[in-house]
């Protein structure tokens, strides 16, 4: 299902709010694109543009620190 | 829902009168956990409760049964439940947590006699120290007392009256004797009591601050469902309800608990002061035993004995100037209680000075009789 | 983007639990549900345990009711009981809902009381650093089991079952659409209903046992969780270590409260 | 009215209960007395022995236990010679002829009656046997009246059974009329 | 099992210190349910205990640890539970019991901050009144008290050994502070203290009678499966320990409960006192909060006020005597607590005159500093 | 003629319950039971709560433990940890068992510790005058539930097996020697071992239940309890009204005393 | 079972204990060759010649009153 | 030696608990004194911050925790910040230089080290930062004795792991002669 979503054109916009980030690595470890990498202690968006949008990164986040648009 | 037997007399036992008292206060709510001396209360309400639209419900235990009435009462309906001693063991944590989120609900504790399973059939008046003492932590506690059927009734709607008017639990103590003894009560008419109804939030909800510190120290909770939505817990916590570990606020907040029964203590006590202008002696009792306290009273002044009787209807707080103004006029008190003497260390710490307090305890499940107390009187003029 | 500010009290966040704690993973799924559900947060109530898993309700804006260790079944079936157009969400952990709880746990189910309870199964009790829970496996590591535990741990759904429970459903924070959709059907549930939710506690329960990295956690569920049809097909050496997820009893039977009002009507006409 | 101490006394399953429960009502509702009344809850009040107390007065009752007895019904031996000393000097025993075979000694007067004969024989069931001996009591202690006290006994006992135990009362009360007579 | 560890210095959490003590004191039995801030106690334990050959288990609640502990002291092991706060409430029910029918064990209760759940994680001294009174019914308590790591190894062995002697269940309280300070304790060797073992039946088992009443008040209870048969229960019992409704052996057995704990107060009361020979202003303090206390008192003294303290490590039964006697010298007490004001009250109460009692109260989780208590002399006198 | 003399404190006799009431007959029972096995009484102990139930112990000769209401179990597990040697038999009500007691119960089952434990079930609250039960059935009256119980009852020997006893079985007073058979086998299992005992209460709920005679109470049993494997084939419909009795699970798994010994051994020579 | 127990010749001593039985009637309604009969609130034995021995009386006689030897 | 405060301060996970209990070890049981040593175990301690407090003294310890202290260890800025206050005048402040960059104001001495990353680029591992900050301390705080400090961690850490925690304390009393010199 994820998958399919992917078909979506428009570029992701992904936020991560650092005051709320604890960074426990899950979205990175579980984004199917590698778009996220760990630093210093919270998740970076390093890949945008290999996002398809799946969601899982902000379905995962314990935090409510990640934000995909 | 009025009451449509106002005025008319009617045989009840005290347990039954508390059940009809709290129909009369507007109970519409009870959950309990059947145990001797005190079943009569579920019983009744068992059945009387649905025909006004009200809920009964007999929970798994007692712990279950004090939680399901805060939950009521914070859902809107005045709650009430009923037990005796090891149910009132039970109990203490969540009357605490009651206590500590001012939630308004009642508890009424049939004393049994002894520790443990004790007597279950026979009367004592062992639990006064634990119905303040009971639960860990610190707060104010109030804690009424009956002496009879009528006044089952009537306290059990003052429980009512304090328990919402001071956000908090309130318990009702009787002993097996007043629980189970049958006698007239007088059902008063609908304007001869007065009833209290929780305080509703005046603020729209976005302002709505359900512990904000106000003048009487008395919080503002609203019925759930009504449109506000707060938090209550049983930590430490700030006006919002939310927890804190904030000092500042967690030491306001605990004071809060027992200042705001200390700076209404006024309009709490209540006491019932027989012949005592011009007693020498003043006989301190409660419950019961204040019944054979007034009959001893007739004696002893037929024999010349100045006694008087200090009656407390309220036990806590504590009406410890009343005994401290006592104290500078009488030459000695005598406390009678159906325990090791329990109230007679309020009555000795109240007088703050050398006054005897002479002490007559009986804990073999047998009632103090008139007479007993008399000879203690003589004993001691 | 789901816009969980509008449900949440964000002067509470961060939220007090731990880096890579689960919990946070199920309130979102919870908000999602409700939200998709459009229940009204104001004829909602959230009541709680104590524990970690507890601290929920704090954290959703909501009618919310934190009460004491183990009993929110019973503060959640006064408020149930004494107003029943209130839908009530029950937030339990494993050590509050089967430890010292347990007994209400039953007796609701019991009662086949219209409640929907999520229980937050982290094999341990977090709030008090790490010590056994009757969920904790046989030979794990707990700060009360460091020579390995040696009680059998419940069944609980199966307990849920026995007890009379009318839904429910296993699933957990990695598969996490699956989550949210047992949610939902535990909302839409007229009876009891149990979500249990098998959720990572890295601090009290991974550190012990090899897997203090959150993403270690989340990657034993997501290898260990196994459907329920399939789970059912295994040999007992395929099941070691393996737990079923999925629907595990979805009935109708007379609910508690309705009873309870055809009994007031009842006794009124009578 | 100055205090007066009644205490019923037999077996369990006689409705003694019951019947101080009507007595007391009876005092309190209908005579406009004041009436407390207790009963035993221990182990005892399951087996054998079982036993009501009524105090009336038309001041307030502040002791609610009888202390000494103006009045001690008992329909069995065993409670007749277990209660007895509890009755004040002068007091008034009633027992039940056919069961009480040894009389307590003790300065009291005592009306003796086979009052569950009665109730057998001449209302046609044991179970009025209570009802049976309110009419003796009430006919011989004379602290309420009739009246009051079948009010009190309509308004207790099960609808469809009010003729029934009408007549155990009349029958009870015409038997206490022969004791005084 | 001696203790290999005696005469080292070891630093020890107060709770560390609660597990050290109950094993050198023979225990080999502990049951409890987790909480805050009395864990440590049964983490320790539960790693020690089988390494002795004895017994750790978590039950399902605090109720079922209480009622765990009293089987198996019945059946020969001396038995610990330990709790905090909202845990000891869900305890009362049961430590009666053990009250009620003699059966010796030890509850801890590190006492943590606030009603129902409150402050966890911080320090108070709430439930030392509920200590005395949290359970129904009336009969004797003990109570103890730890102010260091060293008085808590010292408090649990005597704990124990008072519960042996005494055969009852003895409370031991600890505040946080007590309880989670890492500081040193000096393991004593094994002939510095004593142990107190259960006395067993000198009797036959057909001449057995396990609450016979003895001139010393106490019974002789047989372990279970040495051959003597006989019955335990809550309920007011004979003394064969079977029940009974005899108001004669009631009143006598529940009497008894009481007596046996007031006629040996000599034995069980010890108080520490400081500098009170030529003092003034008494301070009354026990727990973390005594050790400010004696800060306190080096600089009142050097600032040339004649203060003195009272410590009482025996809180229950109250050392009303002493207190008594020196209320006769002093010009007043100052009682600091992390409370309320509740052992105030016992002050107030065992004067028996007008000395001024002054409180110092703190009920924010916060320790009382040695500079508080200073202030408040100094404001006094 | 057997000698039930020998087994009883003969000096609390008779003992206080109501004529009919099926508890003495459970009593004898069991007293035959222990001497068929030779068991020894003083290494035996009885544990009960608080009940009618629970007040058998204090006739048997033996060692005897009546704790407070609810918590038998509690009491018999400190009793069993402490000296495994001792053989432990819990005697309770439904009440003592299912209501106050419910928790204890699972927790018991789930560790699978070794105690055989009658639970006299007769619908009701017995001692305190006949209030519901967890196992009163639906519609019957009782004190607190005048208008008819409203909520369905535990099959609580199911709940025993869902929590993980080892031998459980139901049986009740009119089979007396099926009644005696059982307790007999579940005195021999090593394991936590039920056995469900229906026994008449003719006070208490026969009254409220047009059963107010024993011998009606008596012939309701006959006619009503149903071996298991004819239950098992029966239809709802057929079903209605029955009772299954008969053995219900009888497995061997570890057992928690002697885990904790081999964990002792262990320890110990680690 | 209990039948074939009828075999055996001795004569049936069947005791009741008066100060025990309460009078409950269980032995009386299911004694298979109705050897007993209440009398007085107390269980009385009639036809002690009838009795098979099959021992269900004293069995399910709940006050330990009835005894068969 | 009089009463002697100090503060170890940082974020969860810095070991800068079993870093407190060495050091009151140290001073207990190798050095004869008496040492208090105390935590928070609120929910702050689960979080970022963390802190251990350690009372010295050759007296009794009464008042078990820090009212002034005389030394404050600071690995980050958040806890140097937050407890610089309860410092005491002319007391001792040892920051970990590459985190703490806003330096309190007061009248103290302060130490300022790259803590964690002598740790890292001397000893080869950040796991012993604490141990780098103790060896610091006990150069500059001369409460306790090397030795006595370096039985202490020896008896605390887990086997196989003695000479890296030796190394780390060295290289910290490295730094601590450097700082002073
Ligand atoms: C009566 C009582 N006993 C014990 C505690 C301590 N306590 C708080 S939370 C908890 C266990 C929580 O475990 P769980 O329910 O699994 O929640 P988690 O923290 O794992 O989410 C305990 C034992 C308490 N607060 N109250
Ligand atoms: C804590 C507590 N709550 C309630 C009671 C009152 N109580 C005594 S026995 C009982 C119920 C007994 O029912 P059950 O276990 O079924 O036994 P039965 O009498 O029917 O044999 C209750 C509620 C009690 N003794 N203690
Ligand atoms: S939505 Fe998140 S998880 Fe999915 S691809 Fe984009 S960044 Fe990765
Ligand atoms: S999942 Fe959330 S908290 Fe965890 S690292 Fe990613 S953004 Fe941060
Ligand atoms: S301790 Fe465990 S359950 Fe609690 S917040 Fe941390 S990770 Fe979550
Ligand atoms: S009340 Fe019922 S259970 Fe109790 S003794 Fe009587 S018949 Fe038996
Ligand atoms: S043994 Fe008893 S039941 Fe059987 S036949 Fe004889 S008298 Fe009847
Ligand atoms: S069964 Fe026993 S108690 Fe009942 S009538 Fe027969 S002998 Fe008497
Ligand atoms: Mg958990
Ligand atoms: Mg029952």
């Amino acid at each position: 299902m994820t998958e399919e979503q992917s078909a979506r054109k428009e570029p992701a916009v992904i936020t991560v709010k650092p005051e709320w980030c604890k960074g426990c690595g899950i979205c990175v470890a579980f984004c199917p694109k590698d778009v996220l990498e760990m630093e210093g202690g919270t998740a970076k968006v390093l890949r945008p543009d290999d996002c398809i949008k799946c969601m899982l990164c902000e379905l995962r986040c314990p935090d409510f620190a990640i934000t995909v648009e | 829902m009025e009451n449509d037997s106002s005025g008319q007399i009617r045989m009840m036992q005290g347990n039954q009168a508390c059940a009809e008292g709290a129909l009369a206060a507007g109970c519409r709510f009870f959950a309990g956990y059947p145990i001797t001396p005190s079943s009569e209360i579920a019983e009744h309400l068992s059945v009387a409760l649905p025909k006004l639209g009200g809920k009964f419900i007999q929970m798994e235990d007692e712990i279950a049964a004090m939680g399901a009435i805060i939950g009521a009462s914070l859902a809107g309906m005045k709650s009430l439940t009923a037990t005796s001693g090891p149910g009132f063991s039970l109990k203490q944590e969540n009357i605490g947590y009651a206590g500590m989120a001012e939630v308004p609900c009642v508890v009424i504790n049939v004393m049994r006699g002894g520790p443990s399973t004790g007597m279950p059939t026979l009367p004592a008046q062992m639990d006064v120290q634990q119905a303040r003492w009971g639960s860990h932590g610190d707060r104010g506690v109030i804690v009424l007392v009956a002496d009879s059927a009528q006044e089952s009734y009537e306290q059990t709607i003052r429980a009512f009256n304090l328990a919402e008017k001071y956000m908090t639990p309130v318990i009702l103590l009787l002993d097996e004797i007043v629980g189970h003894t049958t006698e007239k009560v007088i059902i008063p008419e609908r304007s001869e009591y007065e009833i209290i109804d929780r305080k509703k939030p005046d603020l729209p909800p976005d302002k709505y601050l359900p512990y904000r510190e106000t003048e009487d120290l008395i919080p503002v909770l609203a019925t759930f469902g009504t449109g506000y939505k707060y938090n209550v817990t049983g930590l430490c916590h700030n006006e919002t309800g939310f927890p804190t570990n904030d000092p500042a606020i967690i030491g306001a907040q605990i004071k809060r608990l027992t200042d705001k029964i200390i700076i209404h203590k006024k309009d709490i006590i209540r006491n019932r002061m027989v012949m005592l202008e011009d007693a020498e002696i003043a006989i301190f009792a409660y419950g019961s035993v204040a019944r054979s306290a007034r009959s001893a009273l007739a004696k002893c002044r037929e024999a010349g004995i100045k006694a008087g009787l200090f009656q407390p209807t309220v036990l806590w707080p504590f009406p410890e100037d009343d005994i401290r103004e006592v104290a500078g006029r009488v030459k000695g008190f005598v406390v009678p209680e159906m325990n090791m003497g329990q109230m007679a260390r309020e009555v000795e710490r109240a007088c703050r000075r050398d006054t005897p307090v002479h002490r007559l305890n009986r804990v073999d499940g047998q009632p103090i009789t008139p007479g007993e107390i008399v000879d203690l009187i003589k004993g001691v003029v | 983007m789901f816009n969980y500010l509008e449900y949440i009290r964000e002067s509470n966040f961060p939220h007090i639990w731990c880096a890579g704690c689960g919990d946070g993973i199920i309130l979102k799924a919870l908000i999602r549900a409700i939200d998709k559900l459009g229940m009204s947060r104001d004829e909602s109530v959230m009541v709680s345990g104590i524990g970690c898993s507890s601290r929920t309700p704090g954290y959703m804006d909501i009618n919310t009711l934190h009460t004491t260790h183990g009993r929110a079944l019973p503060f959640a079936t006064g408020v149930k009981l004494a107003n029943p157009d209130l839908k009530v969400i029950v937030i339990t952990g494993d050590g509050d809902a089967t430890a010292i709880g347990g007994n209400h746990f039953i007796h609701a189910a019991r009662r086949n009381i219209d409640l929907t309870v999520l229980l937050y199964n982290n094999y341990i009790y977090g709030m008090t650093g790490g010590q056994c829970s009757p969920m904790t496996p046989v030979g794990s590591k707990a700060s009360t089991a460091q020579h390995g535990n040696l009680e059998p741990s419940f069944n609980t759904s199966g307990l849920a079952i026995a007890a009379g429970a009318s839904f429910v459903a296993r699933t957990d924070v990695y598969h996490v659409q699956q989550c949210e959709k047992f949610i939902s059907k535990a909302l839409q549930k007229k009876g009891f209903s149990l979500v249990e939710i098998m959720t990572p506690c890295p601090t009290a329960y991974g550190r012990r046992n090899k897997m203090a990295n959150p993403v270690t956690m989340m990657e034993w569920l997501k290898d260990n969780m196994v459907p329920v049809a399939k789970y059912d097909k295994m040999t007992d050496q395929e099941r070691e270590g393996k737990v079923s997820a999925g629907i595990l009893c979805d009935i109708d039977k007379a609910e508690f409260t309705a009873e309870y009002d055809k009994l007031i009507k009842k006794v009124r006409t009578e | 009215m100055e205090r007066y101490e009644i205490r019923l006394s037999g077996s369990g399953g006689q409705g003694l209960i019951l019947a101080g429960k009507i007595l007391a009502e009876a005092a309190a509702i209908y005579e406009g007395l004041n009436a407390v009344q207790t009963q035993s809850y221990g182990p005892e009040a399951r087996g054998g022995a079982s036993k009501a107390e009524v105090v009336i007065s038309d001041g307030e009752i502040e002791y609610p236990k009888a202390i000494e007895l103006d009045l001690l019904l008992a329909l069995t031996q065993e409670s007749c010679l277990k209660y007895s000393s509890d009755l004040k000097k002068g007091g008034i025993l009633i027992i039940d002829s056919s069961f009480v075979k040894e009389l307590p000694k003790g300065d009291f007067r005592i009306y003796s009656a086979p009052i569950n004969e009665i109730a057998v024989d001449k209302v046609g069931k044991a179970v009025v046997t209570n009802i049976v001996a309110l009419g003796i009591l009430t006919k011989i202690s004379k602290v309420i009246s009739e009246d009051s006290v079948k009010k009190a006994i309509l308004a207790r006992v099960p609808k469809g059974t009010e003729e029934l135990n009408m007549k155990a009362f009349d029958e009870g009360f015409k038997a206490g009329e022969e004791l005084l007579s």
